[in-house]
């Protein structure tokens, strides 16, 4: 096994791209303010002084520009990684990611590919209001053709970008931006996680919590109190949203027959809609109760902590979830 | 039509303002940055959340350009939208009070500094997307028209927004439809790390104007009578059917791009040398030249403006928190259709009473 | 009751406007091509003669500035309605319509609002490819703020359209492009069919079958020779796919226990998803099968007809898919 | 910079053409025109689904243009694409194939007329959403760049696509990263039953390169030498490094808007006078003229083209249809990481052997 190092997931990111510039020369990343700074966030810091400002620059404000010349670039052979400085100015760029990207190797018969990764930071809990703290995934897993990444720690944040950025598709990449400081271990080197892939984070009996990102933190820390209060959970963390791990997924949910599905999004429509689909479809039989959403409201998000708060996923509401859902047998919609 | 400098020479004409309404602006640009500066102590003790742009060192251009516009009129503003709102009359109280997300704020602390609105002040909102308000700016002038009102829009962006489509989309539908849009370009010259010259591919975003047949002025952002007599020629040519304009107020921020991201990149003699170009200042000394106002004048608008801010800061700290409850308000209007409503431009476009007092109680303007 | 005419889709739809433009001087409606030749539809045909170039005008290609426009002239108390030449189009839109038409009001505290309509033509079928074939509606869906239309029959276009327009909010109104030209009897004059309100068109005992705009009418065909064959579907007809009339269905599912849910979007995260969940969250015990989705392939829609066939939804496999379901008691996942 | 007529005049030069080039041209032409009027017609029968957007009137802006090419630039094309398709050296058979969905079309059937792309040609797709081909157009040139070639980006886009918000965001970015992309709109006047003076709030769209600090060009769409020549220059600025060139090729199409939007809003007399320039007849009378082809000799080029779209539409039309399970094939690219793969600018950075066929075919172009 490779060496561990503690890093943030910043840092892990930026371990990854300046491993994969290294060994890849036909890479390189833009976007707006992420050259001379580094970016807001620090994820492409030393990449410009390394790799120079052919493969490293900063864009103007235009992130229709910025998605479409990623398009460019990746069908010429070039492996471009875009950031998009907020997650939610993805609304910009979505014609050039859905109607083209996802589509061109299809509409060409196979012809072209696509081979880009779109990043960013995404969430709330900060207090930047309904513009800036959207969990807009489920938009993108609604596409054929796109493929679609939310690591929760530093070693996964590494890992999915190293293979996000090889993966011969049109990646979108979300970073949780509170996660951005947290810390944990990190091989050194070559890590690869294989995007598809979820992660059984602790097995349990009494009821499978499917989580990603900010939640499967949340769902960590739900599943040690809960372990307390003698409830038995087994955590399950998505990592790859698309194409999403069934199996993993399905072979849980047989054992434990009660599901906690979390998501950061807008409740209706959202990721846990497709998660409860899924599982209706593939495990109907061994559901023992109603799978129930956690996921943010269905309301923007507003400014004020007191009113942020309740509009998001939290662990005392997956708590709460947990709780009712093996408690009780009527259905539970947790809000 | 395209000049690459100043346009509107200081010449005498019926613009110019009074000598109250010269004191006025003096004392607006100070109420802004009092403002701000209030703003970015209460950030540094945490009461202010996530971030919030000041507008410090560019008074000038959100005063001498509200100050050309009627009450009636509409703005449009940006993630840098402090000074718009104070420029267009809204009270630094309930601003203040939702910068900090309270109940008493303009938006009961939902929108907090990105998007401080007003519609009884026509103050159609800031904006946390950079571009976002500029057709939303030309919708307005469209709304305005279908109305039978004579309102013109003032539409603030940056440098930095100079290069979302969405300006470009704006300008030429403005231009075709010859609709009364003041596109006004605050050029700081950065857009958060970013030096316009890197990004902006010509040296004045008022060239662009030609590509859209729309007059493009350079103006002195620093000077709020330059600002104040282009933006007042601008709306006399929106009113008189004659189109849009596009104006480029050359300024600069002093503090950097946020209270969030702090991270300073800009060279200390150019930000110096912007700082002795103080608008605040600037102002000062015209006024005292004129003999419009004695120093002593000067620091009584400024104790004033001063009171005025710890007054609000007072209001603001003061006021609750908003109900839990309001987290689900507000994401809908209330739908229930009367069939029988409305014929000709009555009264209650707005009929759903419950749902417009603040609208109401601005007479003639949004809402009617 | 009022006098009933038979007219088509399109000429419903411009019933409407005609009405709501006489009633209302506020109203406004712009977009491609929608001026002088009626649009490509004829939905907005005798506008401009009627009403003047101030209220009917075509604008520039320009979805981006034709959305926000919308939203501009509604804030200050227009009633804008605009065009989106094909709803494909809508990704250039985005952000204006989630970021600002959905949020304003929000963001606001209550104080703007934006009583506005983006409508067009939606869906496949006609060989047109994977950028002018998606129906997108679920991206829309997943949005608070915003209300989704999509109606099926003459009348229900005419009334939909009606309501849409006095409504308060933004309204997404799909209208599904091979329904332009089907007739029906439609009510003269004041005809409103009121947000929010599914209509059950056929009321059975065996299975029930959610559908909306195109799937409605397949499902009427289905229902028709599945009852040849002995079994009863209840066809409910959704016609608003937000807010989502939870009564109506979940009153049908807790009479006949099973239930198929068909939307020509694509079937991952999409809007069959969200049916799904809502009734597992709200009926779970009278649940007697698995819920199956019928919905459009994950894949671009493919332009040589036998292809295009293959992705989307039809009265064969919606037959298909309620034999399966009545029959069988295995999961059954229909494609 | 900017010129409101011609401005590569047609001056002795390296670029011009050969007589045999120059025969090509008009070979070209042909095969375009010929070509479009089969695929009316196999519109007609119901044979072509959907719709076809057809470029008669407008062949020598493709021709000229992509003749000016090497093999290895690109094109990124639009919605009324065939032409610059034909242009670019694609094969009328499997286009028309792809036209009329058999899976011996360069797409297996599954694009169609507008997703026409044929990845050896360099040609990366006529595309369908108006406007969307121009920041690909700007990430192809970014793309060789990174891998050290010196190829150039041909990228075409309408009067109507002129007010498209992405537009302006391409020629932005391609101006400040100075990249080889050759900016050329067709302007044929309408945009669907638009005319361009309604939404074009310029009478040129060349004009709007100096808002961008781009050179902006008129040029005569009908003279397919003097396109040859525009686009020669723009390209070998590319390649020196003096960044994009923005040209506006006056044109016209002789049909409606497309097979589907049949409606005929243009005066009768605007396209008679148009068809008064015909573009073949242009370049047919210069060749007699100037003693570079008799009569026969046309008539020979024309035959021969003839005899080449019948040999196609006889290759499409026995074709067999795709097979039904491609209908879920191509969705994604086979993802096998190879973790120890590539380092350098090495053979395999198309490794995945079995998804790189069409790519692998095109030495030195796609796929380095
Ligand atoms: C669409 C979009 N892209 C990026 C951002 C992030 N952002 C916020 S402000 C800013 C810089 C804006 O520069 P400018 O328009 O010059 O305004 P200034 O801050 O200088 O007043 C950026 C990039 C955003 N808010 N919206
Ligand atoms: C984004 C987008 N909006 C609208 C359309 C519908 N549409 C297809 S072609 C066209 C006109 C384009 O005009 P122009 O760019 O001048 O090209 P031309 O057809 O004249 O070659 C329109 C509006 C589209 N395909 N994409
Ligand atoms: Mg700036
Ligand atoms: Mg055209």
């Amino acid at each position: 096994m490779s060496q561990m190092r503690s890093l943030t997931v910043a840092e892990a990111l930026n371990e990854a791209l300046h491993e994969e510039f290294e060994r890849d020369p036909r890479t390189l990343v833009f976007g707006e303010d992420i050259a001379d700074t580094g970016g807001l966030f620090g994820v492409t810091r030393g990449l410009l002084d390394r790799f120079g400002p052919r493969r490293v620059f900063g864009t103007p404000i235009s992130e229709q520009a910025i998605a479409g010349a990623a398009v460019g670039a990746a069908l010429v052979g070039a492996r471009p990684i875009a950031e998009i400085q907020i997650m939610d100015f993805l609304t910009l760029a979505m014609d050039q990611i859905v109607n083209h990207a996802a589509k061109l190797r299809y509409m060409t018969g196979g012809q072209l590919r696509v081979p880009l990764v779109i990043r960013g930071p995404v969430g709330a809990g900060v207090g930047l209001a309904a513009q800036h703290s959207q969990s807009l995934e489920a938009w993108f897993v609604h596409i054929p053709g796109l493929k679609v990444v939310m690591p929760s720690t530093p070693a996964d944040a590494k890992g999915l970008l190293k293979s996000a950025i090889r993966d011969p598709n049109p990646v979108i990449f979300f970073e949780k931006r509170v996660l951005y400081a947290i810390r944990g271990d990190v091989p050194t080197g070559e890590h690869l996680v294989p995007l598809g892939k979820a992660e059984v984070c602790r097995t349990g009996r009494d009821v499978t919590l499917l989580a990603s990102g900010l939640s499967a933190h949340y769902g960590r820390d739900a599943a040690q109190k809960l372990a307390e209060q003698g409830i038995d959970v087994e955590l399950i963390d998505l990592r790859t949203l698309k194409p999403l791990d069934v199996d993993t997924i399905v072979a849980s949910v047989r054992k434990t027959g009660r599901v906690i599905v979390a998501n950061d999004g807008y409740r209706t429509c959202g990721f846990a809609a497709e998660l409860v689909s899924t599982l209706v479809e593939e495990a109907f039989d061994y559901l023992d109760a109603p799978i129930v959403r956690v996921a943010g409201a269905d309301a923007p998000i507003p400014y004020a902590q007191n009113l942020e708060a309740e509009v998001l996923v939290t662990t005392d509401k997956l708590i709460r979830a947990v709780r009712e859902l093996v408690g009780a047998s009527a259905p539970a919609a947790v809000r | 039509m395209m000049s690459d400098s100043l346009l509107f020479a200081h010449s005498a004409d019926s613009v110019a303002p009074s000598a109250e309404q010269l004191r006025g602006l003096y004392a607006t640009m100070w109420r802004i940055r009092l403002f701000e500066q209030q703003v970015l102590e209460l950030f540094s003790s945490g009461t202010v959340r996530g971030t919030a742009h000041l507008y410090v060192g560019e008074e000038a251009v959100a005063t001498g350009a509200c100050a050309a516009l009627r009450s009636t009129d509409y703005v449009t503003s940006t993630h840098r939208g402090h000074g718009h709102a104070l420029a267009k009359g809204l009270e630094p109280g309930p601003m203040l009070a939702e910068i900090i997300g309270r109940a008493t704020g303009y938006c009961k602390g939902k929108g907090g500094s990105m998007h401080v609105a007003s519609a009884k002040h026509g103050m159609l909102g800031a904006d946390g997307i950079v571009g976002g308000g500029t057709p939303i700016a030309v919708g307005a002038a469209l709304g305005a028209q279908i109305l039978g009102r004579d309102d013109v829009v003032l539409c603030f962006f940056g440098d930095g927004a100079s290069n979302q489509g969405v300006l470009f989309e704006s300008l030429n539908l403005a231009s075709v439809r010859r609709l009364p849009v003041i596109f006004l370009c605050e050029n700081n010259l950065w857009a958060l790390t970013t030096p316009a010259r890197t990004s902006l591919s010509v040296p004045d975003v008022a060239t662009r104007g030609q590509a859209f047949n729309i007059p493009g002025f350079v103006v002195d952002g620093q000077d709020v009578l330059a600002v104040h007599e282009a933006v007042s020629h601008a709306a006399e040519r929106g009113r008189a059917g004659e189109g849009p304009t596009l104006l480029e107020c050359k300024t600069y921020r002093y503090h950097s791009h946020s209270a969030f991201a702090t991270r300073e990149v800009r060279a200390a003699e150019e930000i110096a040398h912007w700082k002795a170009r103080d608008p605040i200042s600037l102002l000062g000394g015209q006024l005292r030249r004129l003999g419009i106002a004695t120093e002593a004048d000067l620091a009584a608008i400024q104790a004033q403006e001063e009171q005025r801010i710890r007054d609000a800061v007072e209001f603001a700290l003061h006021s609750p928190l908003p109900d839990v409850a309001e987290a689900f308000t507000d994401v809908l209007a209330d739908a229930t259709v009367s069939p029988s409503s409305i014929r000709g431009e009555g009264g209650e476009a707005w009929s759903h009473a419950a749902q417009s007092e603040s609208l109401s109680e601005r007479a003639g303007g949004i809402g009617r």
